[in-house]
């Protein structure tokens, strides 16, 4: 599904006189269809700059990333045009980032709900899968219609996985998705990881709990170090 | 399935003054927005980009970079001095067969159609929502009559029917519709704001402009206009052009960004990119003094 | 005569006035007689008392005639003269219901009670140059005066034919008409008195006008109903005759008529203004000295103009209005120019070599 | 009695018709060019007259261009023969072309008129001439002249729309009583001139040619036979003629035209006759004869 090679990224810093800071380098994996990768190496290392730079958060400075998109069949993300990005991203990638984006003045059913919304789900039905997923995670009914900005680490991490999964992407990227969770949330979210690579969604997350990380990877690549 | 642009902008140049062969000269370059030998002030300079469908552009800078003065060329309030704009339409037609896009501007600059089809494309093709409501509305009409005003241009001439989604519109803006029949001067500056966005959405417009739209509401009343915009973005096959000094609604609304600064297109990619990622020195200086 | 180069202020000021006697005096004609002017140029004379405010019929004919025949400079010199009066008194509240008569019509509706009343006008005459009066012949004139009065023993210039309901009441009656609020007596205003402050009272608006110049009125009044304010009026009525002077007897106490004095009268209906409750028409109000339907039209058509909510054109701008109609004011200012003004065009002359400089053009 | 008038024995007497040849020539220009752009205002080299301007110059110089000898002329104001202003005008043109003249709608070839349309239908081979004193319908919403012509020009009307809206949601229903705009021939927006909303209808596919001058304001414009004419209306608020309410002309007891209405003050009671004064003699004449 996902051939990664050569993939390096430096930061330049116009503020420090244009000093160039190293993210990673010469990253290469891949990871099959329904299989999920995991990416093990010391914090700092650039773990989730890897993750950013194949959802193209980051701009990725050489190397590509190869992708067997749907509808754009086999595709370099590293050098996809904007606009192919923006439509993968709608309707194959979704990406789990270590903090949430708070919207303000949305409820938190609303929020999981509205990833549906854009790809034609009608408003009650979406907002029924979204209480079904926040049952799911451990959300309780009174929060639904709560909003975010007022929840806690955990609850909030659970709302960032909640919107992400709700329709159930070709490939989930993932940033330490259990790291603000309890021991009982975070097998709840392995259990729903399971099942929804079950269901052939194809993964690539960094995690930190190594339990987690052999419960959900089929390979696990090792960041070298990064320099 | 590869989508066409709905609206192409190409090296569209505004200069505010006699202007010479430097400013006007595209690959001219010299700093700040005063040109070295005429001293004319140059609003934009070979401003390009594309727009697709259903996409929403955001394009950031601070005060006095040109931003607002190229959105209301876009929308054919004021002359460029120089450049071209080209307009698609590719979506279903309205209900009336009605797709906005008069033929002679197929394909065709619209800078240098006649008056008439550029009032055509203004009332039918684009919808604009500005700064300040007074330039938006008619301040003495009815609300309503500000809606129902678009619809009359489009030969609509039932007034139960009109009125019938006037409401609707104004009741999906939040708009109390009892006050329906009020002029929007009696209104807050946030409900003449959702006046506006009703008013622009009410001919099912192919692209919506926004120019700061939000800047000078309260925090709560802002929140609102931009849910409101997020779920229209949802509901309605609309492309929204979203212009704003304020990188929180630039983040929250777009999907793709131009960072402007003196009338010149510094930097555009993906937002998240643009605000965690940024290229150029002056991007990141903008994206590191927001709060 | 020639042009005469005369230098020094004083000698220059006193031959200019000696050119201007000869300018009135040169030519063959007769001297032109007060009672001629009277008689025979009784609009402008009815004019220059209006606008100069000053009910003396023979003064104003004397204006016009040392004027030789403008206007504004007669109502000038007549404005003038009345500063030199002592005010007496007030008069009484006339009520314009007892007006003697002489031309009384309404636009509104074909027959009125008390009838359409056309009166001496030239509305409907044709304005073709009648030949006829080319030659001054004095028989002719008394001849034919003779003619037209046929058997008629000492004409009066009205007859008396009592009190003429007015065509307001009517509508009134049937409730379609706003009600103008009423000034009582010790709260009206008096412009010769004081100066005007805005906003001005109603009072205040109508003496403004009353002694307003003709032109200026018209011209707003004609801006207006073209559509800078448009209030589509309606002649509800308009009256030109001869009302009674009153004043109380300062020895009896009683109302004692010390004169006549002929005015013009107009009573404009305007479109409805929706207030709250039911539409209904609302008005407008001109009255002026001698017959001067022009000026008396125009008034009406301003008062209600005037009173038009959220003033978007001249015309509905009181201040505006009130501001600029006074003939004396506007004529003496904007002429004022021919006055020398060498000091200040020197420093602008500075301001502008200076601009020039540093612009470096 | 102005005496001139009836004498024309003026320095060298007057033209037939007064205007000179080469002015009517133009003014004929102008009525053949709004007759081929029907409701189009076409602005022309408008003449001074011996009537005050407001006062029917504008119906004059077209009936002086277009009168010839053999033809019968009828003059009405407020739908009435002897009105004064019409017996002003009639006299006036008596005297500069000695052409017939007549009260009888049927008889008349050119008829010129203010505030009212003759209640029977003209035919083919007549001509109703309006005196205009407002030829922008649009000036209601638009003061500035050149504003109003790009409007015309682009057929950009829906300010005039959005007028009528407002109307209707302040007052309940479109307060305007005469003047009240019309479409004409699907393109122009046109002032009718202040004619009751009830005379409208006779400009739609009228057999006869109408044309409209506005003297003060130097436009000529017209509605050819045959010409769709439509008042602006709503499908739900359609256009709605005077009510008499049932009153009948007390004299001829027509219950089918325009009426005047007059206060009797001291009885306190109103009464209604014919504002069409031949019509209502044409009725009396029938109803006396059978």
């Amino acid at each position: 599904m996902v051939r990664i090679n050569g993939l390096s990224k430096v930061f330049k810093m116009h503020i420090l006189k244009g000093k160039t800071i190293e993210g990673f380098k010469d990253v290469t994996c891949s990871v099959k269809p329904g299989q999920a990768l995991g990416i093990k190496g010391k914090s700092g290392k650039g773990k989730s700059s890897v993750l950013k730079c194949i959802y193209r958060t980051y701009m990725p400075s050489r190397g590509a990333i190869e992708y067997d998109s749907k509808s754009y069949g086999v595709i370099d993300l590293a050098r996809a045009n904007e606009h192919e990005i923006i439509n993968i991203r709608k309707s194959e990638i979704s990406f789990i980032t270590q903090f949430l984006h708070i919207i303000p003045r949305v409820t938190a059913i609303d929020v999981v709900a509205e990833p549906l919304l854009g790809s034609g789900v009608g408003v009650d039905e979406a907002r029924e899968r979204a209480a079904g997923v926040l049952t799911e995670l451990g959300i309780p009914k009174a929060l639904f219609d709560a909003f975010p900005s007022t929840f806690s680490g955990g609850e909030k991490q659970r709302i960032n996985i909640a919107r992400s999964v709700i329709k159930a992407p070709r490939l989930l990227l993932m940033d330490e998705p259990t790291a603000s969770l309890d021991k009982k949330s975070t097998m709840t979210v392995v259990e729903l990881l399971k099942g929804l690579k079950a269901k052939g969604t194809t993964m690539i997350g960094a995690f930190h709990d190594m339990w987690v990380m052999e419960q959900i990877s089929d390979s696990i690549y090792e960041m070298d170090g990064g320099l | 399935m590869i989508k066409k642009p709905v609206l192409k902008a190409r090296n569209i140049t505004k200069i505010f003054g006699k202007g010479c062969p430097t400013c006007l000269d595209d690959d001219s370059d010299f700093e700040g927005n005063i040109c070295p030998d005429c001293k004319s002030v140059v609003g934009c300079k070979n401003i390009s980009f594309d727009l697709y469908p259903n996409e929403v552009l955001g394009i950031v800078g601070e005060s006095g970079s040109g931003k607002s003065t190229l959105v209301r060329m876009l929308y054919l309030d004021i002359e460029p001095t120089k450049g071209e704009m080209f307009l698609e339409f590719d979506g279903d037609l309205g209900d009336d067969g009605f797709s906005g896009l008069p033929a002679q501007a197929i394909g065709a600059n619209i800078f240098s159609a006649k008056s008439f089809v550029k009032r055509h494309i203004k009332n039918f093709f684009f919808g604009m929502v500005y700064q300040s409501a007074q330039l938006g509305l008619k301040l003495d009409v009815t609300a309503g009559g500000n809606i129902v005003e678009r619809m009359l241009m489009a030969n609509n001439r039932d007034i139960k029917k009109m009125r019938a989604r006037a409401s609707y519109l104004l009741g999906k803006t939040e708009i109390p519709v009892e006050r329906m029949d009020e002029p929007p001067k009696n209104f807050s500056g946030g409900m003449q704001q959702r006046v506006q966005i009703a008013k622009a959405i009410s001919n099912e417009p192919a692209i919506l402009l926004l120019d700061e739209v939000t800047t000078g509401l309260d925090v709560s009343v802002q929140a609102k206009v931009l849910d409101l915009i997020r779920t229209l973005q949802n509901e309605i096959k609309v492309s929204m052009l979203v212009v704003s000094h304020d990188l929180g609604v630039i983040r929250l609304l777009t999907n793709r960004t131009i960072v402007m600064k003196n009338g010149r297109i510094i930097e555009s990619g993906l937002t998240d990119q643009i605000l965690e990622d940024p290229q150029e020195e002056y991007t990141q200086i903008l994206v590191n003094s927001a709060l | 005569m020639g042009y005469i180069a005369v230098k020094g202020g004083k000698d220059a000021i006193e031959n200019a006035e000696k050119y201007l006697e000869f300018q009135r005096l040169k030519g063959a004609s007769d001297d032109l007689s007060i009672g001629q002017i009277k008689d025979q140029l009784y609009l402008a004379v009815d004019r220059i008392m209006s606008e100069g405010s000053l009910y003396a019929p023979e003064l104003a004919a004397l204006a016009f005639k040392q004027a030789a025949g403008d206007t504004l400079e007669a109502s000038f010199i007549l404005r003038a003269y009345r500063t030199t009066k002592p005010r007496v008194g007030y008069s009484l509240p006339c009520d314009t219901k007892k007006m003697k008569v002489i031309r009384r019509i309404s636009a509104a509706f074909k027959d009125i009670p008390g009838g359409q009343i056309l009166g001496p006008t030239s509305d409907y005459t044709l304005k073709l140059l009648d030949f006829g009066l080319e030659e001054a012949d004095n028989a002719k004139r008394k001849a034919e005066l003779e003619k037209l009065l046929g058997d008629i023993v000492n004409y009066k210039d009205y007859e008396d034919i009592g009190e003429l309901p007015r065509v307001i009441d009517m509508l009134r009656k049937e409730g379609l008409v706003i009600e103008n609020k009423r000034t009582k007596q010790e709260d009206i205003f008096d412009i010769t008195r004081e100066s005007n402050v805005f906003p001005a009272s109603r009072s205040a608006s109508l003496q403004t006008m009353a002694r307003g110049e003709t032109g200026g009125l018209l011209l707003l009044a004609y801006s207006n109903v073209r559509g800078y304010g448009d209030i589509h009026p309606a002649l509800g009525e308009l009256r030109v005759g001869y009302v009674p002077v009153m004043i109380t007897h300062p020895l009896t106490k009683e109302p004692y008529e010390i004169g006549k004095v002929k005015i013009t009268e107009a009573e404009i209906i305007a479109r409805f203004n929706v207030e709250g409750e039911k539409p209904k028409f609302s008005l407008g109000y001109g009255v002026c000295f001698g017959h001067n339907e022009v000026k008396a039209i125009s008034m009406a058509i301003l008062d209600r103009a005037m009173a038009t909510s959220g003033a978007k054109h001249a015309s509905n701008d009181q201040e505006f209005v009130l501001s600029h109609v006074d003939g004396i004011e506007s004529m003496g200012f904007t002429i004022h120019w021919k006055l020398p003004h060498y000091v200040t065009f020197l420093s602008d002359l500075d301001r502008l070599r200076k601009a020039q400089e540093v612009s470096g053009k | 009695m102005n005496s001139a008038a009836e004498k024309i024995d003026g320095k060298n007497g007057y033209n037939f018709a007064f205007l000179d040849e080469n002015a009517k020539k133009e003014i004929r220009r102008r009525i053949l060019k709004a007759i081929s752009i029907p409701g189009y205002q076409v602005p022309f080299g408008s003449r001074e007259l011996p009537i005050a301007r407001g006062w029917g110059t504008g119906g004059l110089q077209i009936t002086l261009s277009i009168i010839g000898k053999s033809d019968i002329l009828k003059v009405i104001d407020q739908g009435c023969d002897d009105s004064v202003n019409a017996v002003n005008i009639r006299r006036f043109i008596k005297s500069v072309t000695g052409v017939e003249m007549t009260t009888d709608t049927e008889r008349a070839t050119l008829v010129q008129t203010r505030h009212r349309i003759p209640e029977k239908p003209l035919t083919k081979d007549q001509v109703i001439i309006f005196q205009v004193p407002f030829p922008e319908p649009l000036r209601t919403v638009e003061p500035s002249e050149a504003e109003t012509r790009r409007m015309h020009a682009e057929a950009d009307y829906s300010r005039m729309w959005l007028y009528l809206y407002e109307d209707i949601v302040k007052c309940g229903e479109i307060s305007i009583g005469a003047r009240y705009p019309v479409f004409v021939n699907n393109r122009y927006i046109m002032d009718p001139s202040p004619i009751p909303r009830w005379d409208i209808e006779k400009l739609n596919n009228s057999e006869c040619l109408n044309l409209f001058c506005a003297g003060r304001e130097k436009r000529i414009y017209a509605i050819p036979p045959r010409t769709s004419v439509k008042p602006l209306e709503f499908e739900d608020f359609r256009f709605r003629i005077e009510d008499f309410k049932g009153n009948k002309c007390e004299k001829c007891g027509s219950a089918n035209s325009y009426l005047d209405e007059t206060i009797d003050e001291a009885a306190g009671t109103r009464h209604y006759y014919c504002s069409d004064a031949d019509y209502c003699e044409k009725n009396l004449n029938n109803a006396v004869r059978k």
